[in-house]
């Protein structure tokens, strides 16, 4: 094969190389300054609905993890089943949503929140008091548009390129 | 005079920076060249297929997240469409559009990282992979928009997608649209031409066109090698026989042609993008489909393009709420037959590029 | 500015002038090396549209300092099946001679430590010294990547020392002598305009020689994953990590003081003119090794033997000639005319190069 | 891409070999496992036929058979088969390897063997691809638990 470049193709290179020395960097330095997260985060915990949730088990039903545990009881109030024990190992969890998408009451829901780690395996796991509703939990809106609503708006890279003409 | 030297063996991974993910080449070297490799697979074997015949037909969708996870989308289209196909469930249209929006954003996202760590593997240190990231990122922002993940989406659903885009996707995307270009330009200019480029990559690695279509070789190696096969033209799904897009071949199947092909798939694939935009019709994007979901006995193989190339599904149902056999067809498993042919004779400088131009997912190899 | 005349008489007595200098030495190889570190590492990171190491510190100056003191820490490890003696030798083998280079680099007028009469004849000797560290090194590992960076070392070392060194000969003709002071003060006109094909021809051996990128093979990340050094840790690869980074000064030095003028220049006081030329050259190879892909290791010896020799032997013919029949011409004459030659030659051996070769048979 | 009926290339493999076909749908064509590299070969090599791409190799164990798909795809004439053959015995079960014709059917073959046991006569290689050697079982199957 003939090869016929001469160094212009390295020259190219190097003024590319050399324009970005002018260009802003597109680091964002995480723990200072955040990025806002997609309204439909899912984020590492589930948020339970405590009055909405029958009990129903459906969402345990479709995790393809198996990592939910819920134990029920009849109660006789409300056509609901009354329920004793409702835990999630987080730590097994793959943050898949589809218990959200089955749950036909809209009581569960992904977490907004996204920074949960843990020294210890066991603190992964979410029992019913640490799931449930809360007016401090941050909720995402993942399958629950009008919970996206509120949220705000996610902070999208391609605003900050320059579009030429 | 001959020297006379001795071989050597050098194990080339599992555990090493260029081999992509945790591959092992058992090469025999003669000094530097290469005399023998064997390849050598199962480092990250999860058994994907036995665990998938234990899940509901939905819950089998985040485990093809995880086959080739630089390209997770187009991983759940496949198996969508062999679902589909095994249970005669219609598609809307929007959902189909969707569908190959977000599969042609993934092309690009998966080709920009095919081609930045390939020219890394050239020892272009560090610095067009971070451009190539750069632009990455503001894909996974609008992946992230629409299914709430930046890597293991789990978006589409046996019937259509699991929710409808938001309102800012439509105008992100084509911001998006309008500066790609651009930039698809500026990593042209950084290496396309560049002399050592050229010296290391032109004529090393050929993979004749007899060997390709032999090896089943398929995507961006196959089209490099001077084969014009596509399966969205060949055999097209979805809707892909809407849209007006070149299938770009290389000439002699060399490193070079590799990268170049997917260069150019990035171009074709915002020519797409652009024009599915355009078309994007209104409605929903999800037909009804229980959560449990039988599909009649049967068996059904459906299969697409790929980033990597031909992915297929390969799914037995008995009726039952799980899938009798559910079998990948990887495209970079099938890509790697003939790495030992490519590979002979060339230095260990070589091996490493020739490797690396496959572009290969071990997570897709091992499954 | 008035020249200064030799001997040099900077700090002035002999023994003053010796420990002055050898601290100046120390002082300014580790001080400026930690700077390039740094310089190295923040200019690469805005080319790549990073922002590099920024935290420890204003700017994250203290950066290398950080790095230092880790690496002072560290448990240094050495191979069960490797030559102890050899592998602990084989560090301070290639630091002593590479800090040895900077006692002939003059700073200023008559600021250098020896100014030996065969400068540049002791810095092509001292620098081959750092070769037979690296190769104890990659053979005291006991390990199969380290050899085979090792081997790539000393087989491009060999071939590039003779091109560097016959375009060397092309400056010390023009000079007249072989002392690095005498250089510098012959250079009305820099070298690198009278001799563009010596300094390019300098220029890629030097980078060859001293494992810059594109020809940083031996230590080649991807291929063979960090070459001669894999198998070190803590303080010894630190060692590595200077010979390697003060090799890149002092081949920025010598560029400095072979072409560019040394420390010759207006307004700017002489060391700061020295400091910011060789500050130039150093980015220049940190820019080179940003955009650049690697050369594989028959493409390096192709390189040398059948571009960089060729050449260098016809630069060092047509210098010589220059001199003998036209000594009177005015020297701008000579510039123009060399840098047509420089332009026509590699031209011409540009043509002869050839793609897609370097498959064996096996 | 254009599906070739299993059904009417029955008949003309019936009449080059006889009794090779076990069963043929619109969908598939099932050879007898003996008549295999043979059907094969005639597949690969009639000019009208030219399947000389064999995209995907699986197989599917049927408790009674292990039954072995091969997905046939014609790059020049965009047309597609689907052949399968069966094997009946548990223990020990061998199937004629396709490797001389096709080589995309080696690490495919492996890994068959190595999950479902069926054993590629005259394949070059045939040794576990993705569990280790000395691996005991072979997961795949339905009746490994």
């Amino acid at each position: 094969m003939k090869f016929e470049r001469y160094g212009i193709g390295i020259a190219k290179g190097l003024s590319v190389t050399l324009r970005h020395l002018l260009r802003r960097p597109v680091t964002t330095q995480y723990p200072e300054q955040r990025l806002v997260t997609s309204r439909r985060i899912r984020g590492n915990e589930l948020i339970w609905d405590k009055n909405k949730c029958t009990g129903c088990a459906t969402c345990a039903k479709t995790c393809p993890q198996g990592v939910i545990h819920i134990v029920t009881s009849a109660s006789a109030e409300e056509n609901k089943y009354l329920v004793e024990k409702f835990e999630v190992d987080t730590g097994y969890c793959i943050f898949c949503g589809l218990c959200v998408e089955a749950c036909p009451f809209d009581a569960l829901f992904m977490g907004y929140a996204y920074e949960r780690a843990r020294y210890r395996r066991g603190e992964l796991v979410q029992d019913k008091e640490m799931m449930t509703e809360t007016p401090d939990s941050e909720v995402s809106g993942y399958f629950h548009p009008e919970r996206a609503a509120k949220l705000p708006r996610q902070t999208l890279l391609i605003d900050r390129a320059k579009v030429k003409g | 005079m001959v020297i006379k030297t001795e071989p050597f063996v050098v194990n080339i991974g599992p555990v090493h920076p260029s081999t992509h993910g945790v591959f092992r080449m058992r090469t025999t070297l003669d000094g530097e060249v290469v005399v023998d490799m064997e390849p050598v697979f199962g480092y990250l074997h999860r058994g994907i297929e036995k665990l998938a015949e234990e899940r509901t037909y939905t819950g089998c969708i985040p485990l093809t997240d995880r086959l080739d996870y630089l390209a997770s989308m187009t991983n759940n289209f496949a198996y969508v469409l062999a679902v589909e196909k095994l249970a005669r469930i219609p598609v809307p249209e929007r959902a189909e559009y969707i569908r190959v929006i977000m599969a042609e954003l993934q092309r690009i996202a998966s080709h920009l990282i095919a081609v930045g760590a390939f020219l890394n593997d050239c020892g272009a240190f560090m610095t067009p992979i971070v451009y190539m990231i750069r632009e990455r990122e503001k894909i996974l922002d609008l992946f992230e928009m629409a299914c709430g993940q930046r890597l293991t989406y789990n978006y589409m659903r046996v019937g259509g997608v699991s929710q409808d885009v938001p309102e800012e996707f439509v105008p992100a995307l084509s911001k998006f649209l309008k500066v790609m270009p651009g930039w698809i330009d500026e990593y042209d200019q950084l290496l396309k031409e560049n002399e050592i480029l050229l010296a290391r990559a032109k004529g090393v690695g050929i993979l004749p066109k007899e060997l390709a279509i032999n090896i089943a070789a398929s995507g961006p190696v196959l089209r490099a090698s001077g084969v014009k096969w596509d399966i969205r033209r060949a055999d097209p799904y979805s809707i892909y026989d809407r849209f007006e897009f070149d299938i770009p071949t290389g000439s002699v199947g060399d490193c070079y042609d590799r990268y170049r092909v997917r260069v150019e798939e990035m171009r074709q694939s915002v020519r797409i993008l652009k024009q599915a935009l355009k078309d994007l019709p209104e409605g929903e994007v999800r037909s009804d489909v229980p959560h449990r979901l039988h599909p009649p006995v049967g068996e059904a193989y459906a299969h697409i393009e790929a980033p990597r190339g031909e992915l297929g599904f390969y799914l037995v149902s008995d009726g039952s709420i799980a899938p009798y056999r559910f079998h990948v067809r990887a495209p970079t498993l099938i890509n790697l037959t003939a790495l030992r042919d490519m590979m002979v004779g060339w230095k260990v400088a070589d091996l490493i590029i020739i490797f690396g131009s496959i572009d290969i997912c071990m997570a897709e190899v091992d499954r | 500015m008035a020249m200064q005349m030799l001997p040099p008489d900077w700090p002035g007595g002999f023994w003053a002038h010796w420990a002055v200098f050898v601290v100046i030495i120390f002082v300014f190889v580790l001080g400026v090396m930690m700077v390039a570190l740094w310089f190295e590492r923040r200019a690469m990171a805005i080319m790549q549209a990073r922002l590099g190491p920024n935290r420890t510190g204003p700017f994250g100056l203290l950066q290398p300092v950080a790095d230092a003191i880790k690496l002072l820490l560290k448990e240094d490890i050495v191979p069960a099946k490797g030559d102890k003696l050899v592998h602990w030798l084989a560090p301070v083998v290639v630091v002593a001679p590479v800090l040895m280079l900077f006692a002939v680099v003059p700073f200023q007028g008559g600021a250098i430590l020896a100014d030996l009469n065969i400068g540049i004849l002791y810095i092509v000797a001292i620098s081959s010294v750092a070769t037979v560290g690296i190769f104890m090194a990659g053979w005291a590992s006991n390990n199969k990547y380290s050899l085979l960076g090792a081997m790539r070392l000393v087989a491009s070392v060999v071939s590039y020392e003779i091109p560097v060194v016959l375009s060397i000969i092309g400056v010390v003709l023009l000079a007249g002598s072989l002392s690095m002071q005498q250089i510098v003060l012959a250079q009305d006109i820099p070298f690198i305009l009278l001799q563009p094909l010596g300094f390019l021809l300098f220029f890629i051996g030097a980078l060859a020689e001293i494992n810059r990128a594109p020809f940083d093979l031996m230590e080649a990340d991807s291929e063979i994953v960090a070459g001669f050094h894999t198998e070190y840790s803590g303080i010894k690869w630190s060692l590595f990590f200077l010979g390697e980074y003060g090799e890149a000064l002092a081949v920025s030095a010598i560029v400095t003081t072979l072409f560019l003028g040394g420390w010759r220049g207006p307004v700017l006081p002489p060391w700061l003119w020295f400091l910011a030329k060789v500050g130039l050259v150093f980015f220049v190879m940190v820019w080179i090794r940003t955009t650049v892909p690697r050369v594989r290791i028959d493409q390096l010896m192709a390189l040398a033997w059948k571009f960089l020799f060729p050449l260098a032997l016809l630069n060092l013919l047509i210098t010589a000639v220059e001199i003998l029949v036209w000594p009177a011409v005015s020297p701008w004459v000579m510039v123009a005319v060399n840098i047509a030659i420089m332009f026509f030659l590699v031209l011409l051996w540009s043509k002869l190069f050839k793609l897609g070769w370097g498959r064996v048979e096996v | 891409m254009t599906v070739l009926s299993g059904e009417e290339l029955a008949h003309q493999i019936e009449k080059k070999f006889p009794k090779s076909i076990i069963e043929s749908s619109p969908e598939c064509l099932v050879v007898d496992s003996g008549f295999l590299l043979g059907v094969a070969a005639y597949l690969k090599k009639t000019p009208r036929l030219d399947f000389d791409y064999l995209s995907a190799i699986t197989a599917v164990d049927y408790l009674d058979y292990f039954e072995v798909i091969y997905q046939l795809t014609s790059l020049r004439r965009n047309h597609s088969l689907v052949v399968k053959t069966r094997c009946y015995r548990r223990d020990n079960p061998s199937l004629p390897s396709v490797v001389s014709l096709w080589r995309s059917a080696d690490f495919q073959e492996r890994e068959i063997y190595d999950l479902f046991g069926i054993s590629f006569e005259g394949h070059p290689n045939l040794k576990r691809i993705v569990l280790w050697d000395g691996f005991q079982g072979h997961p795949l199957r339905k009746d490994y638990l």
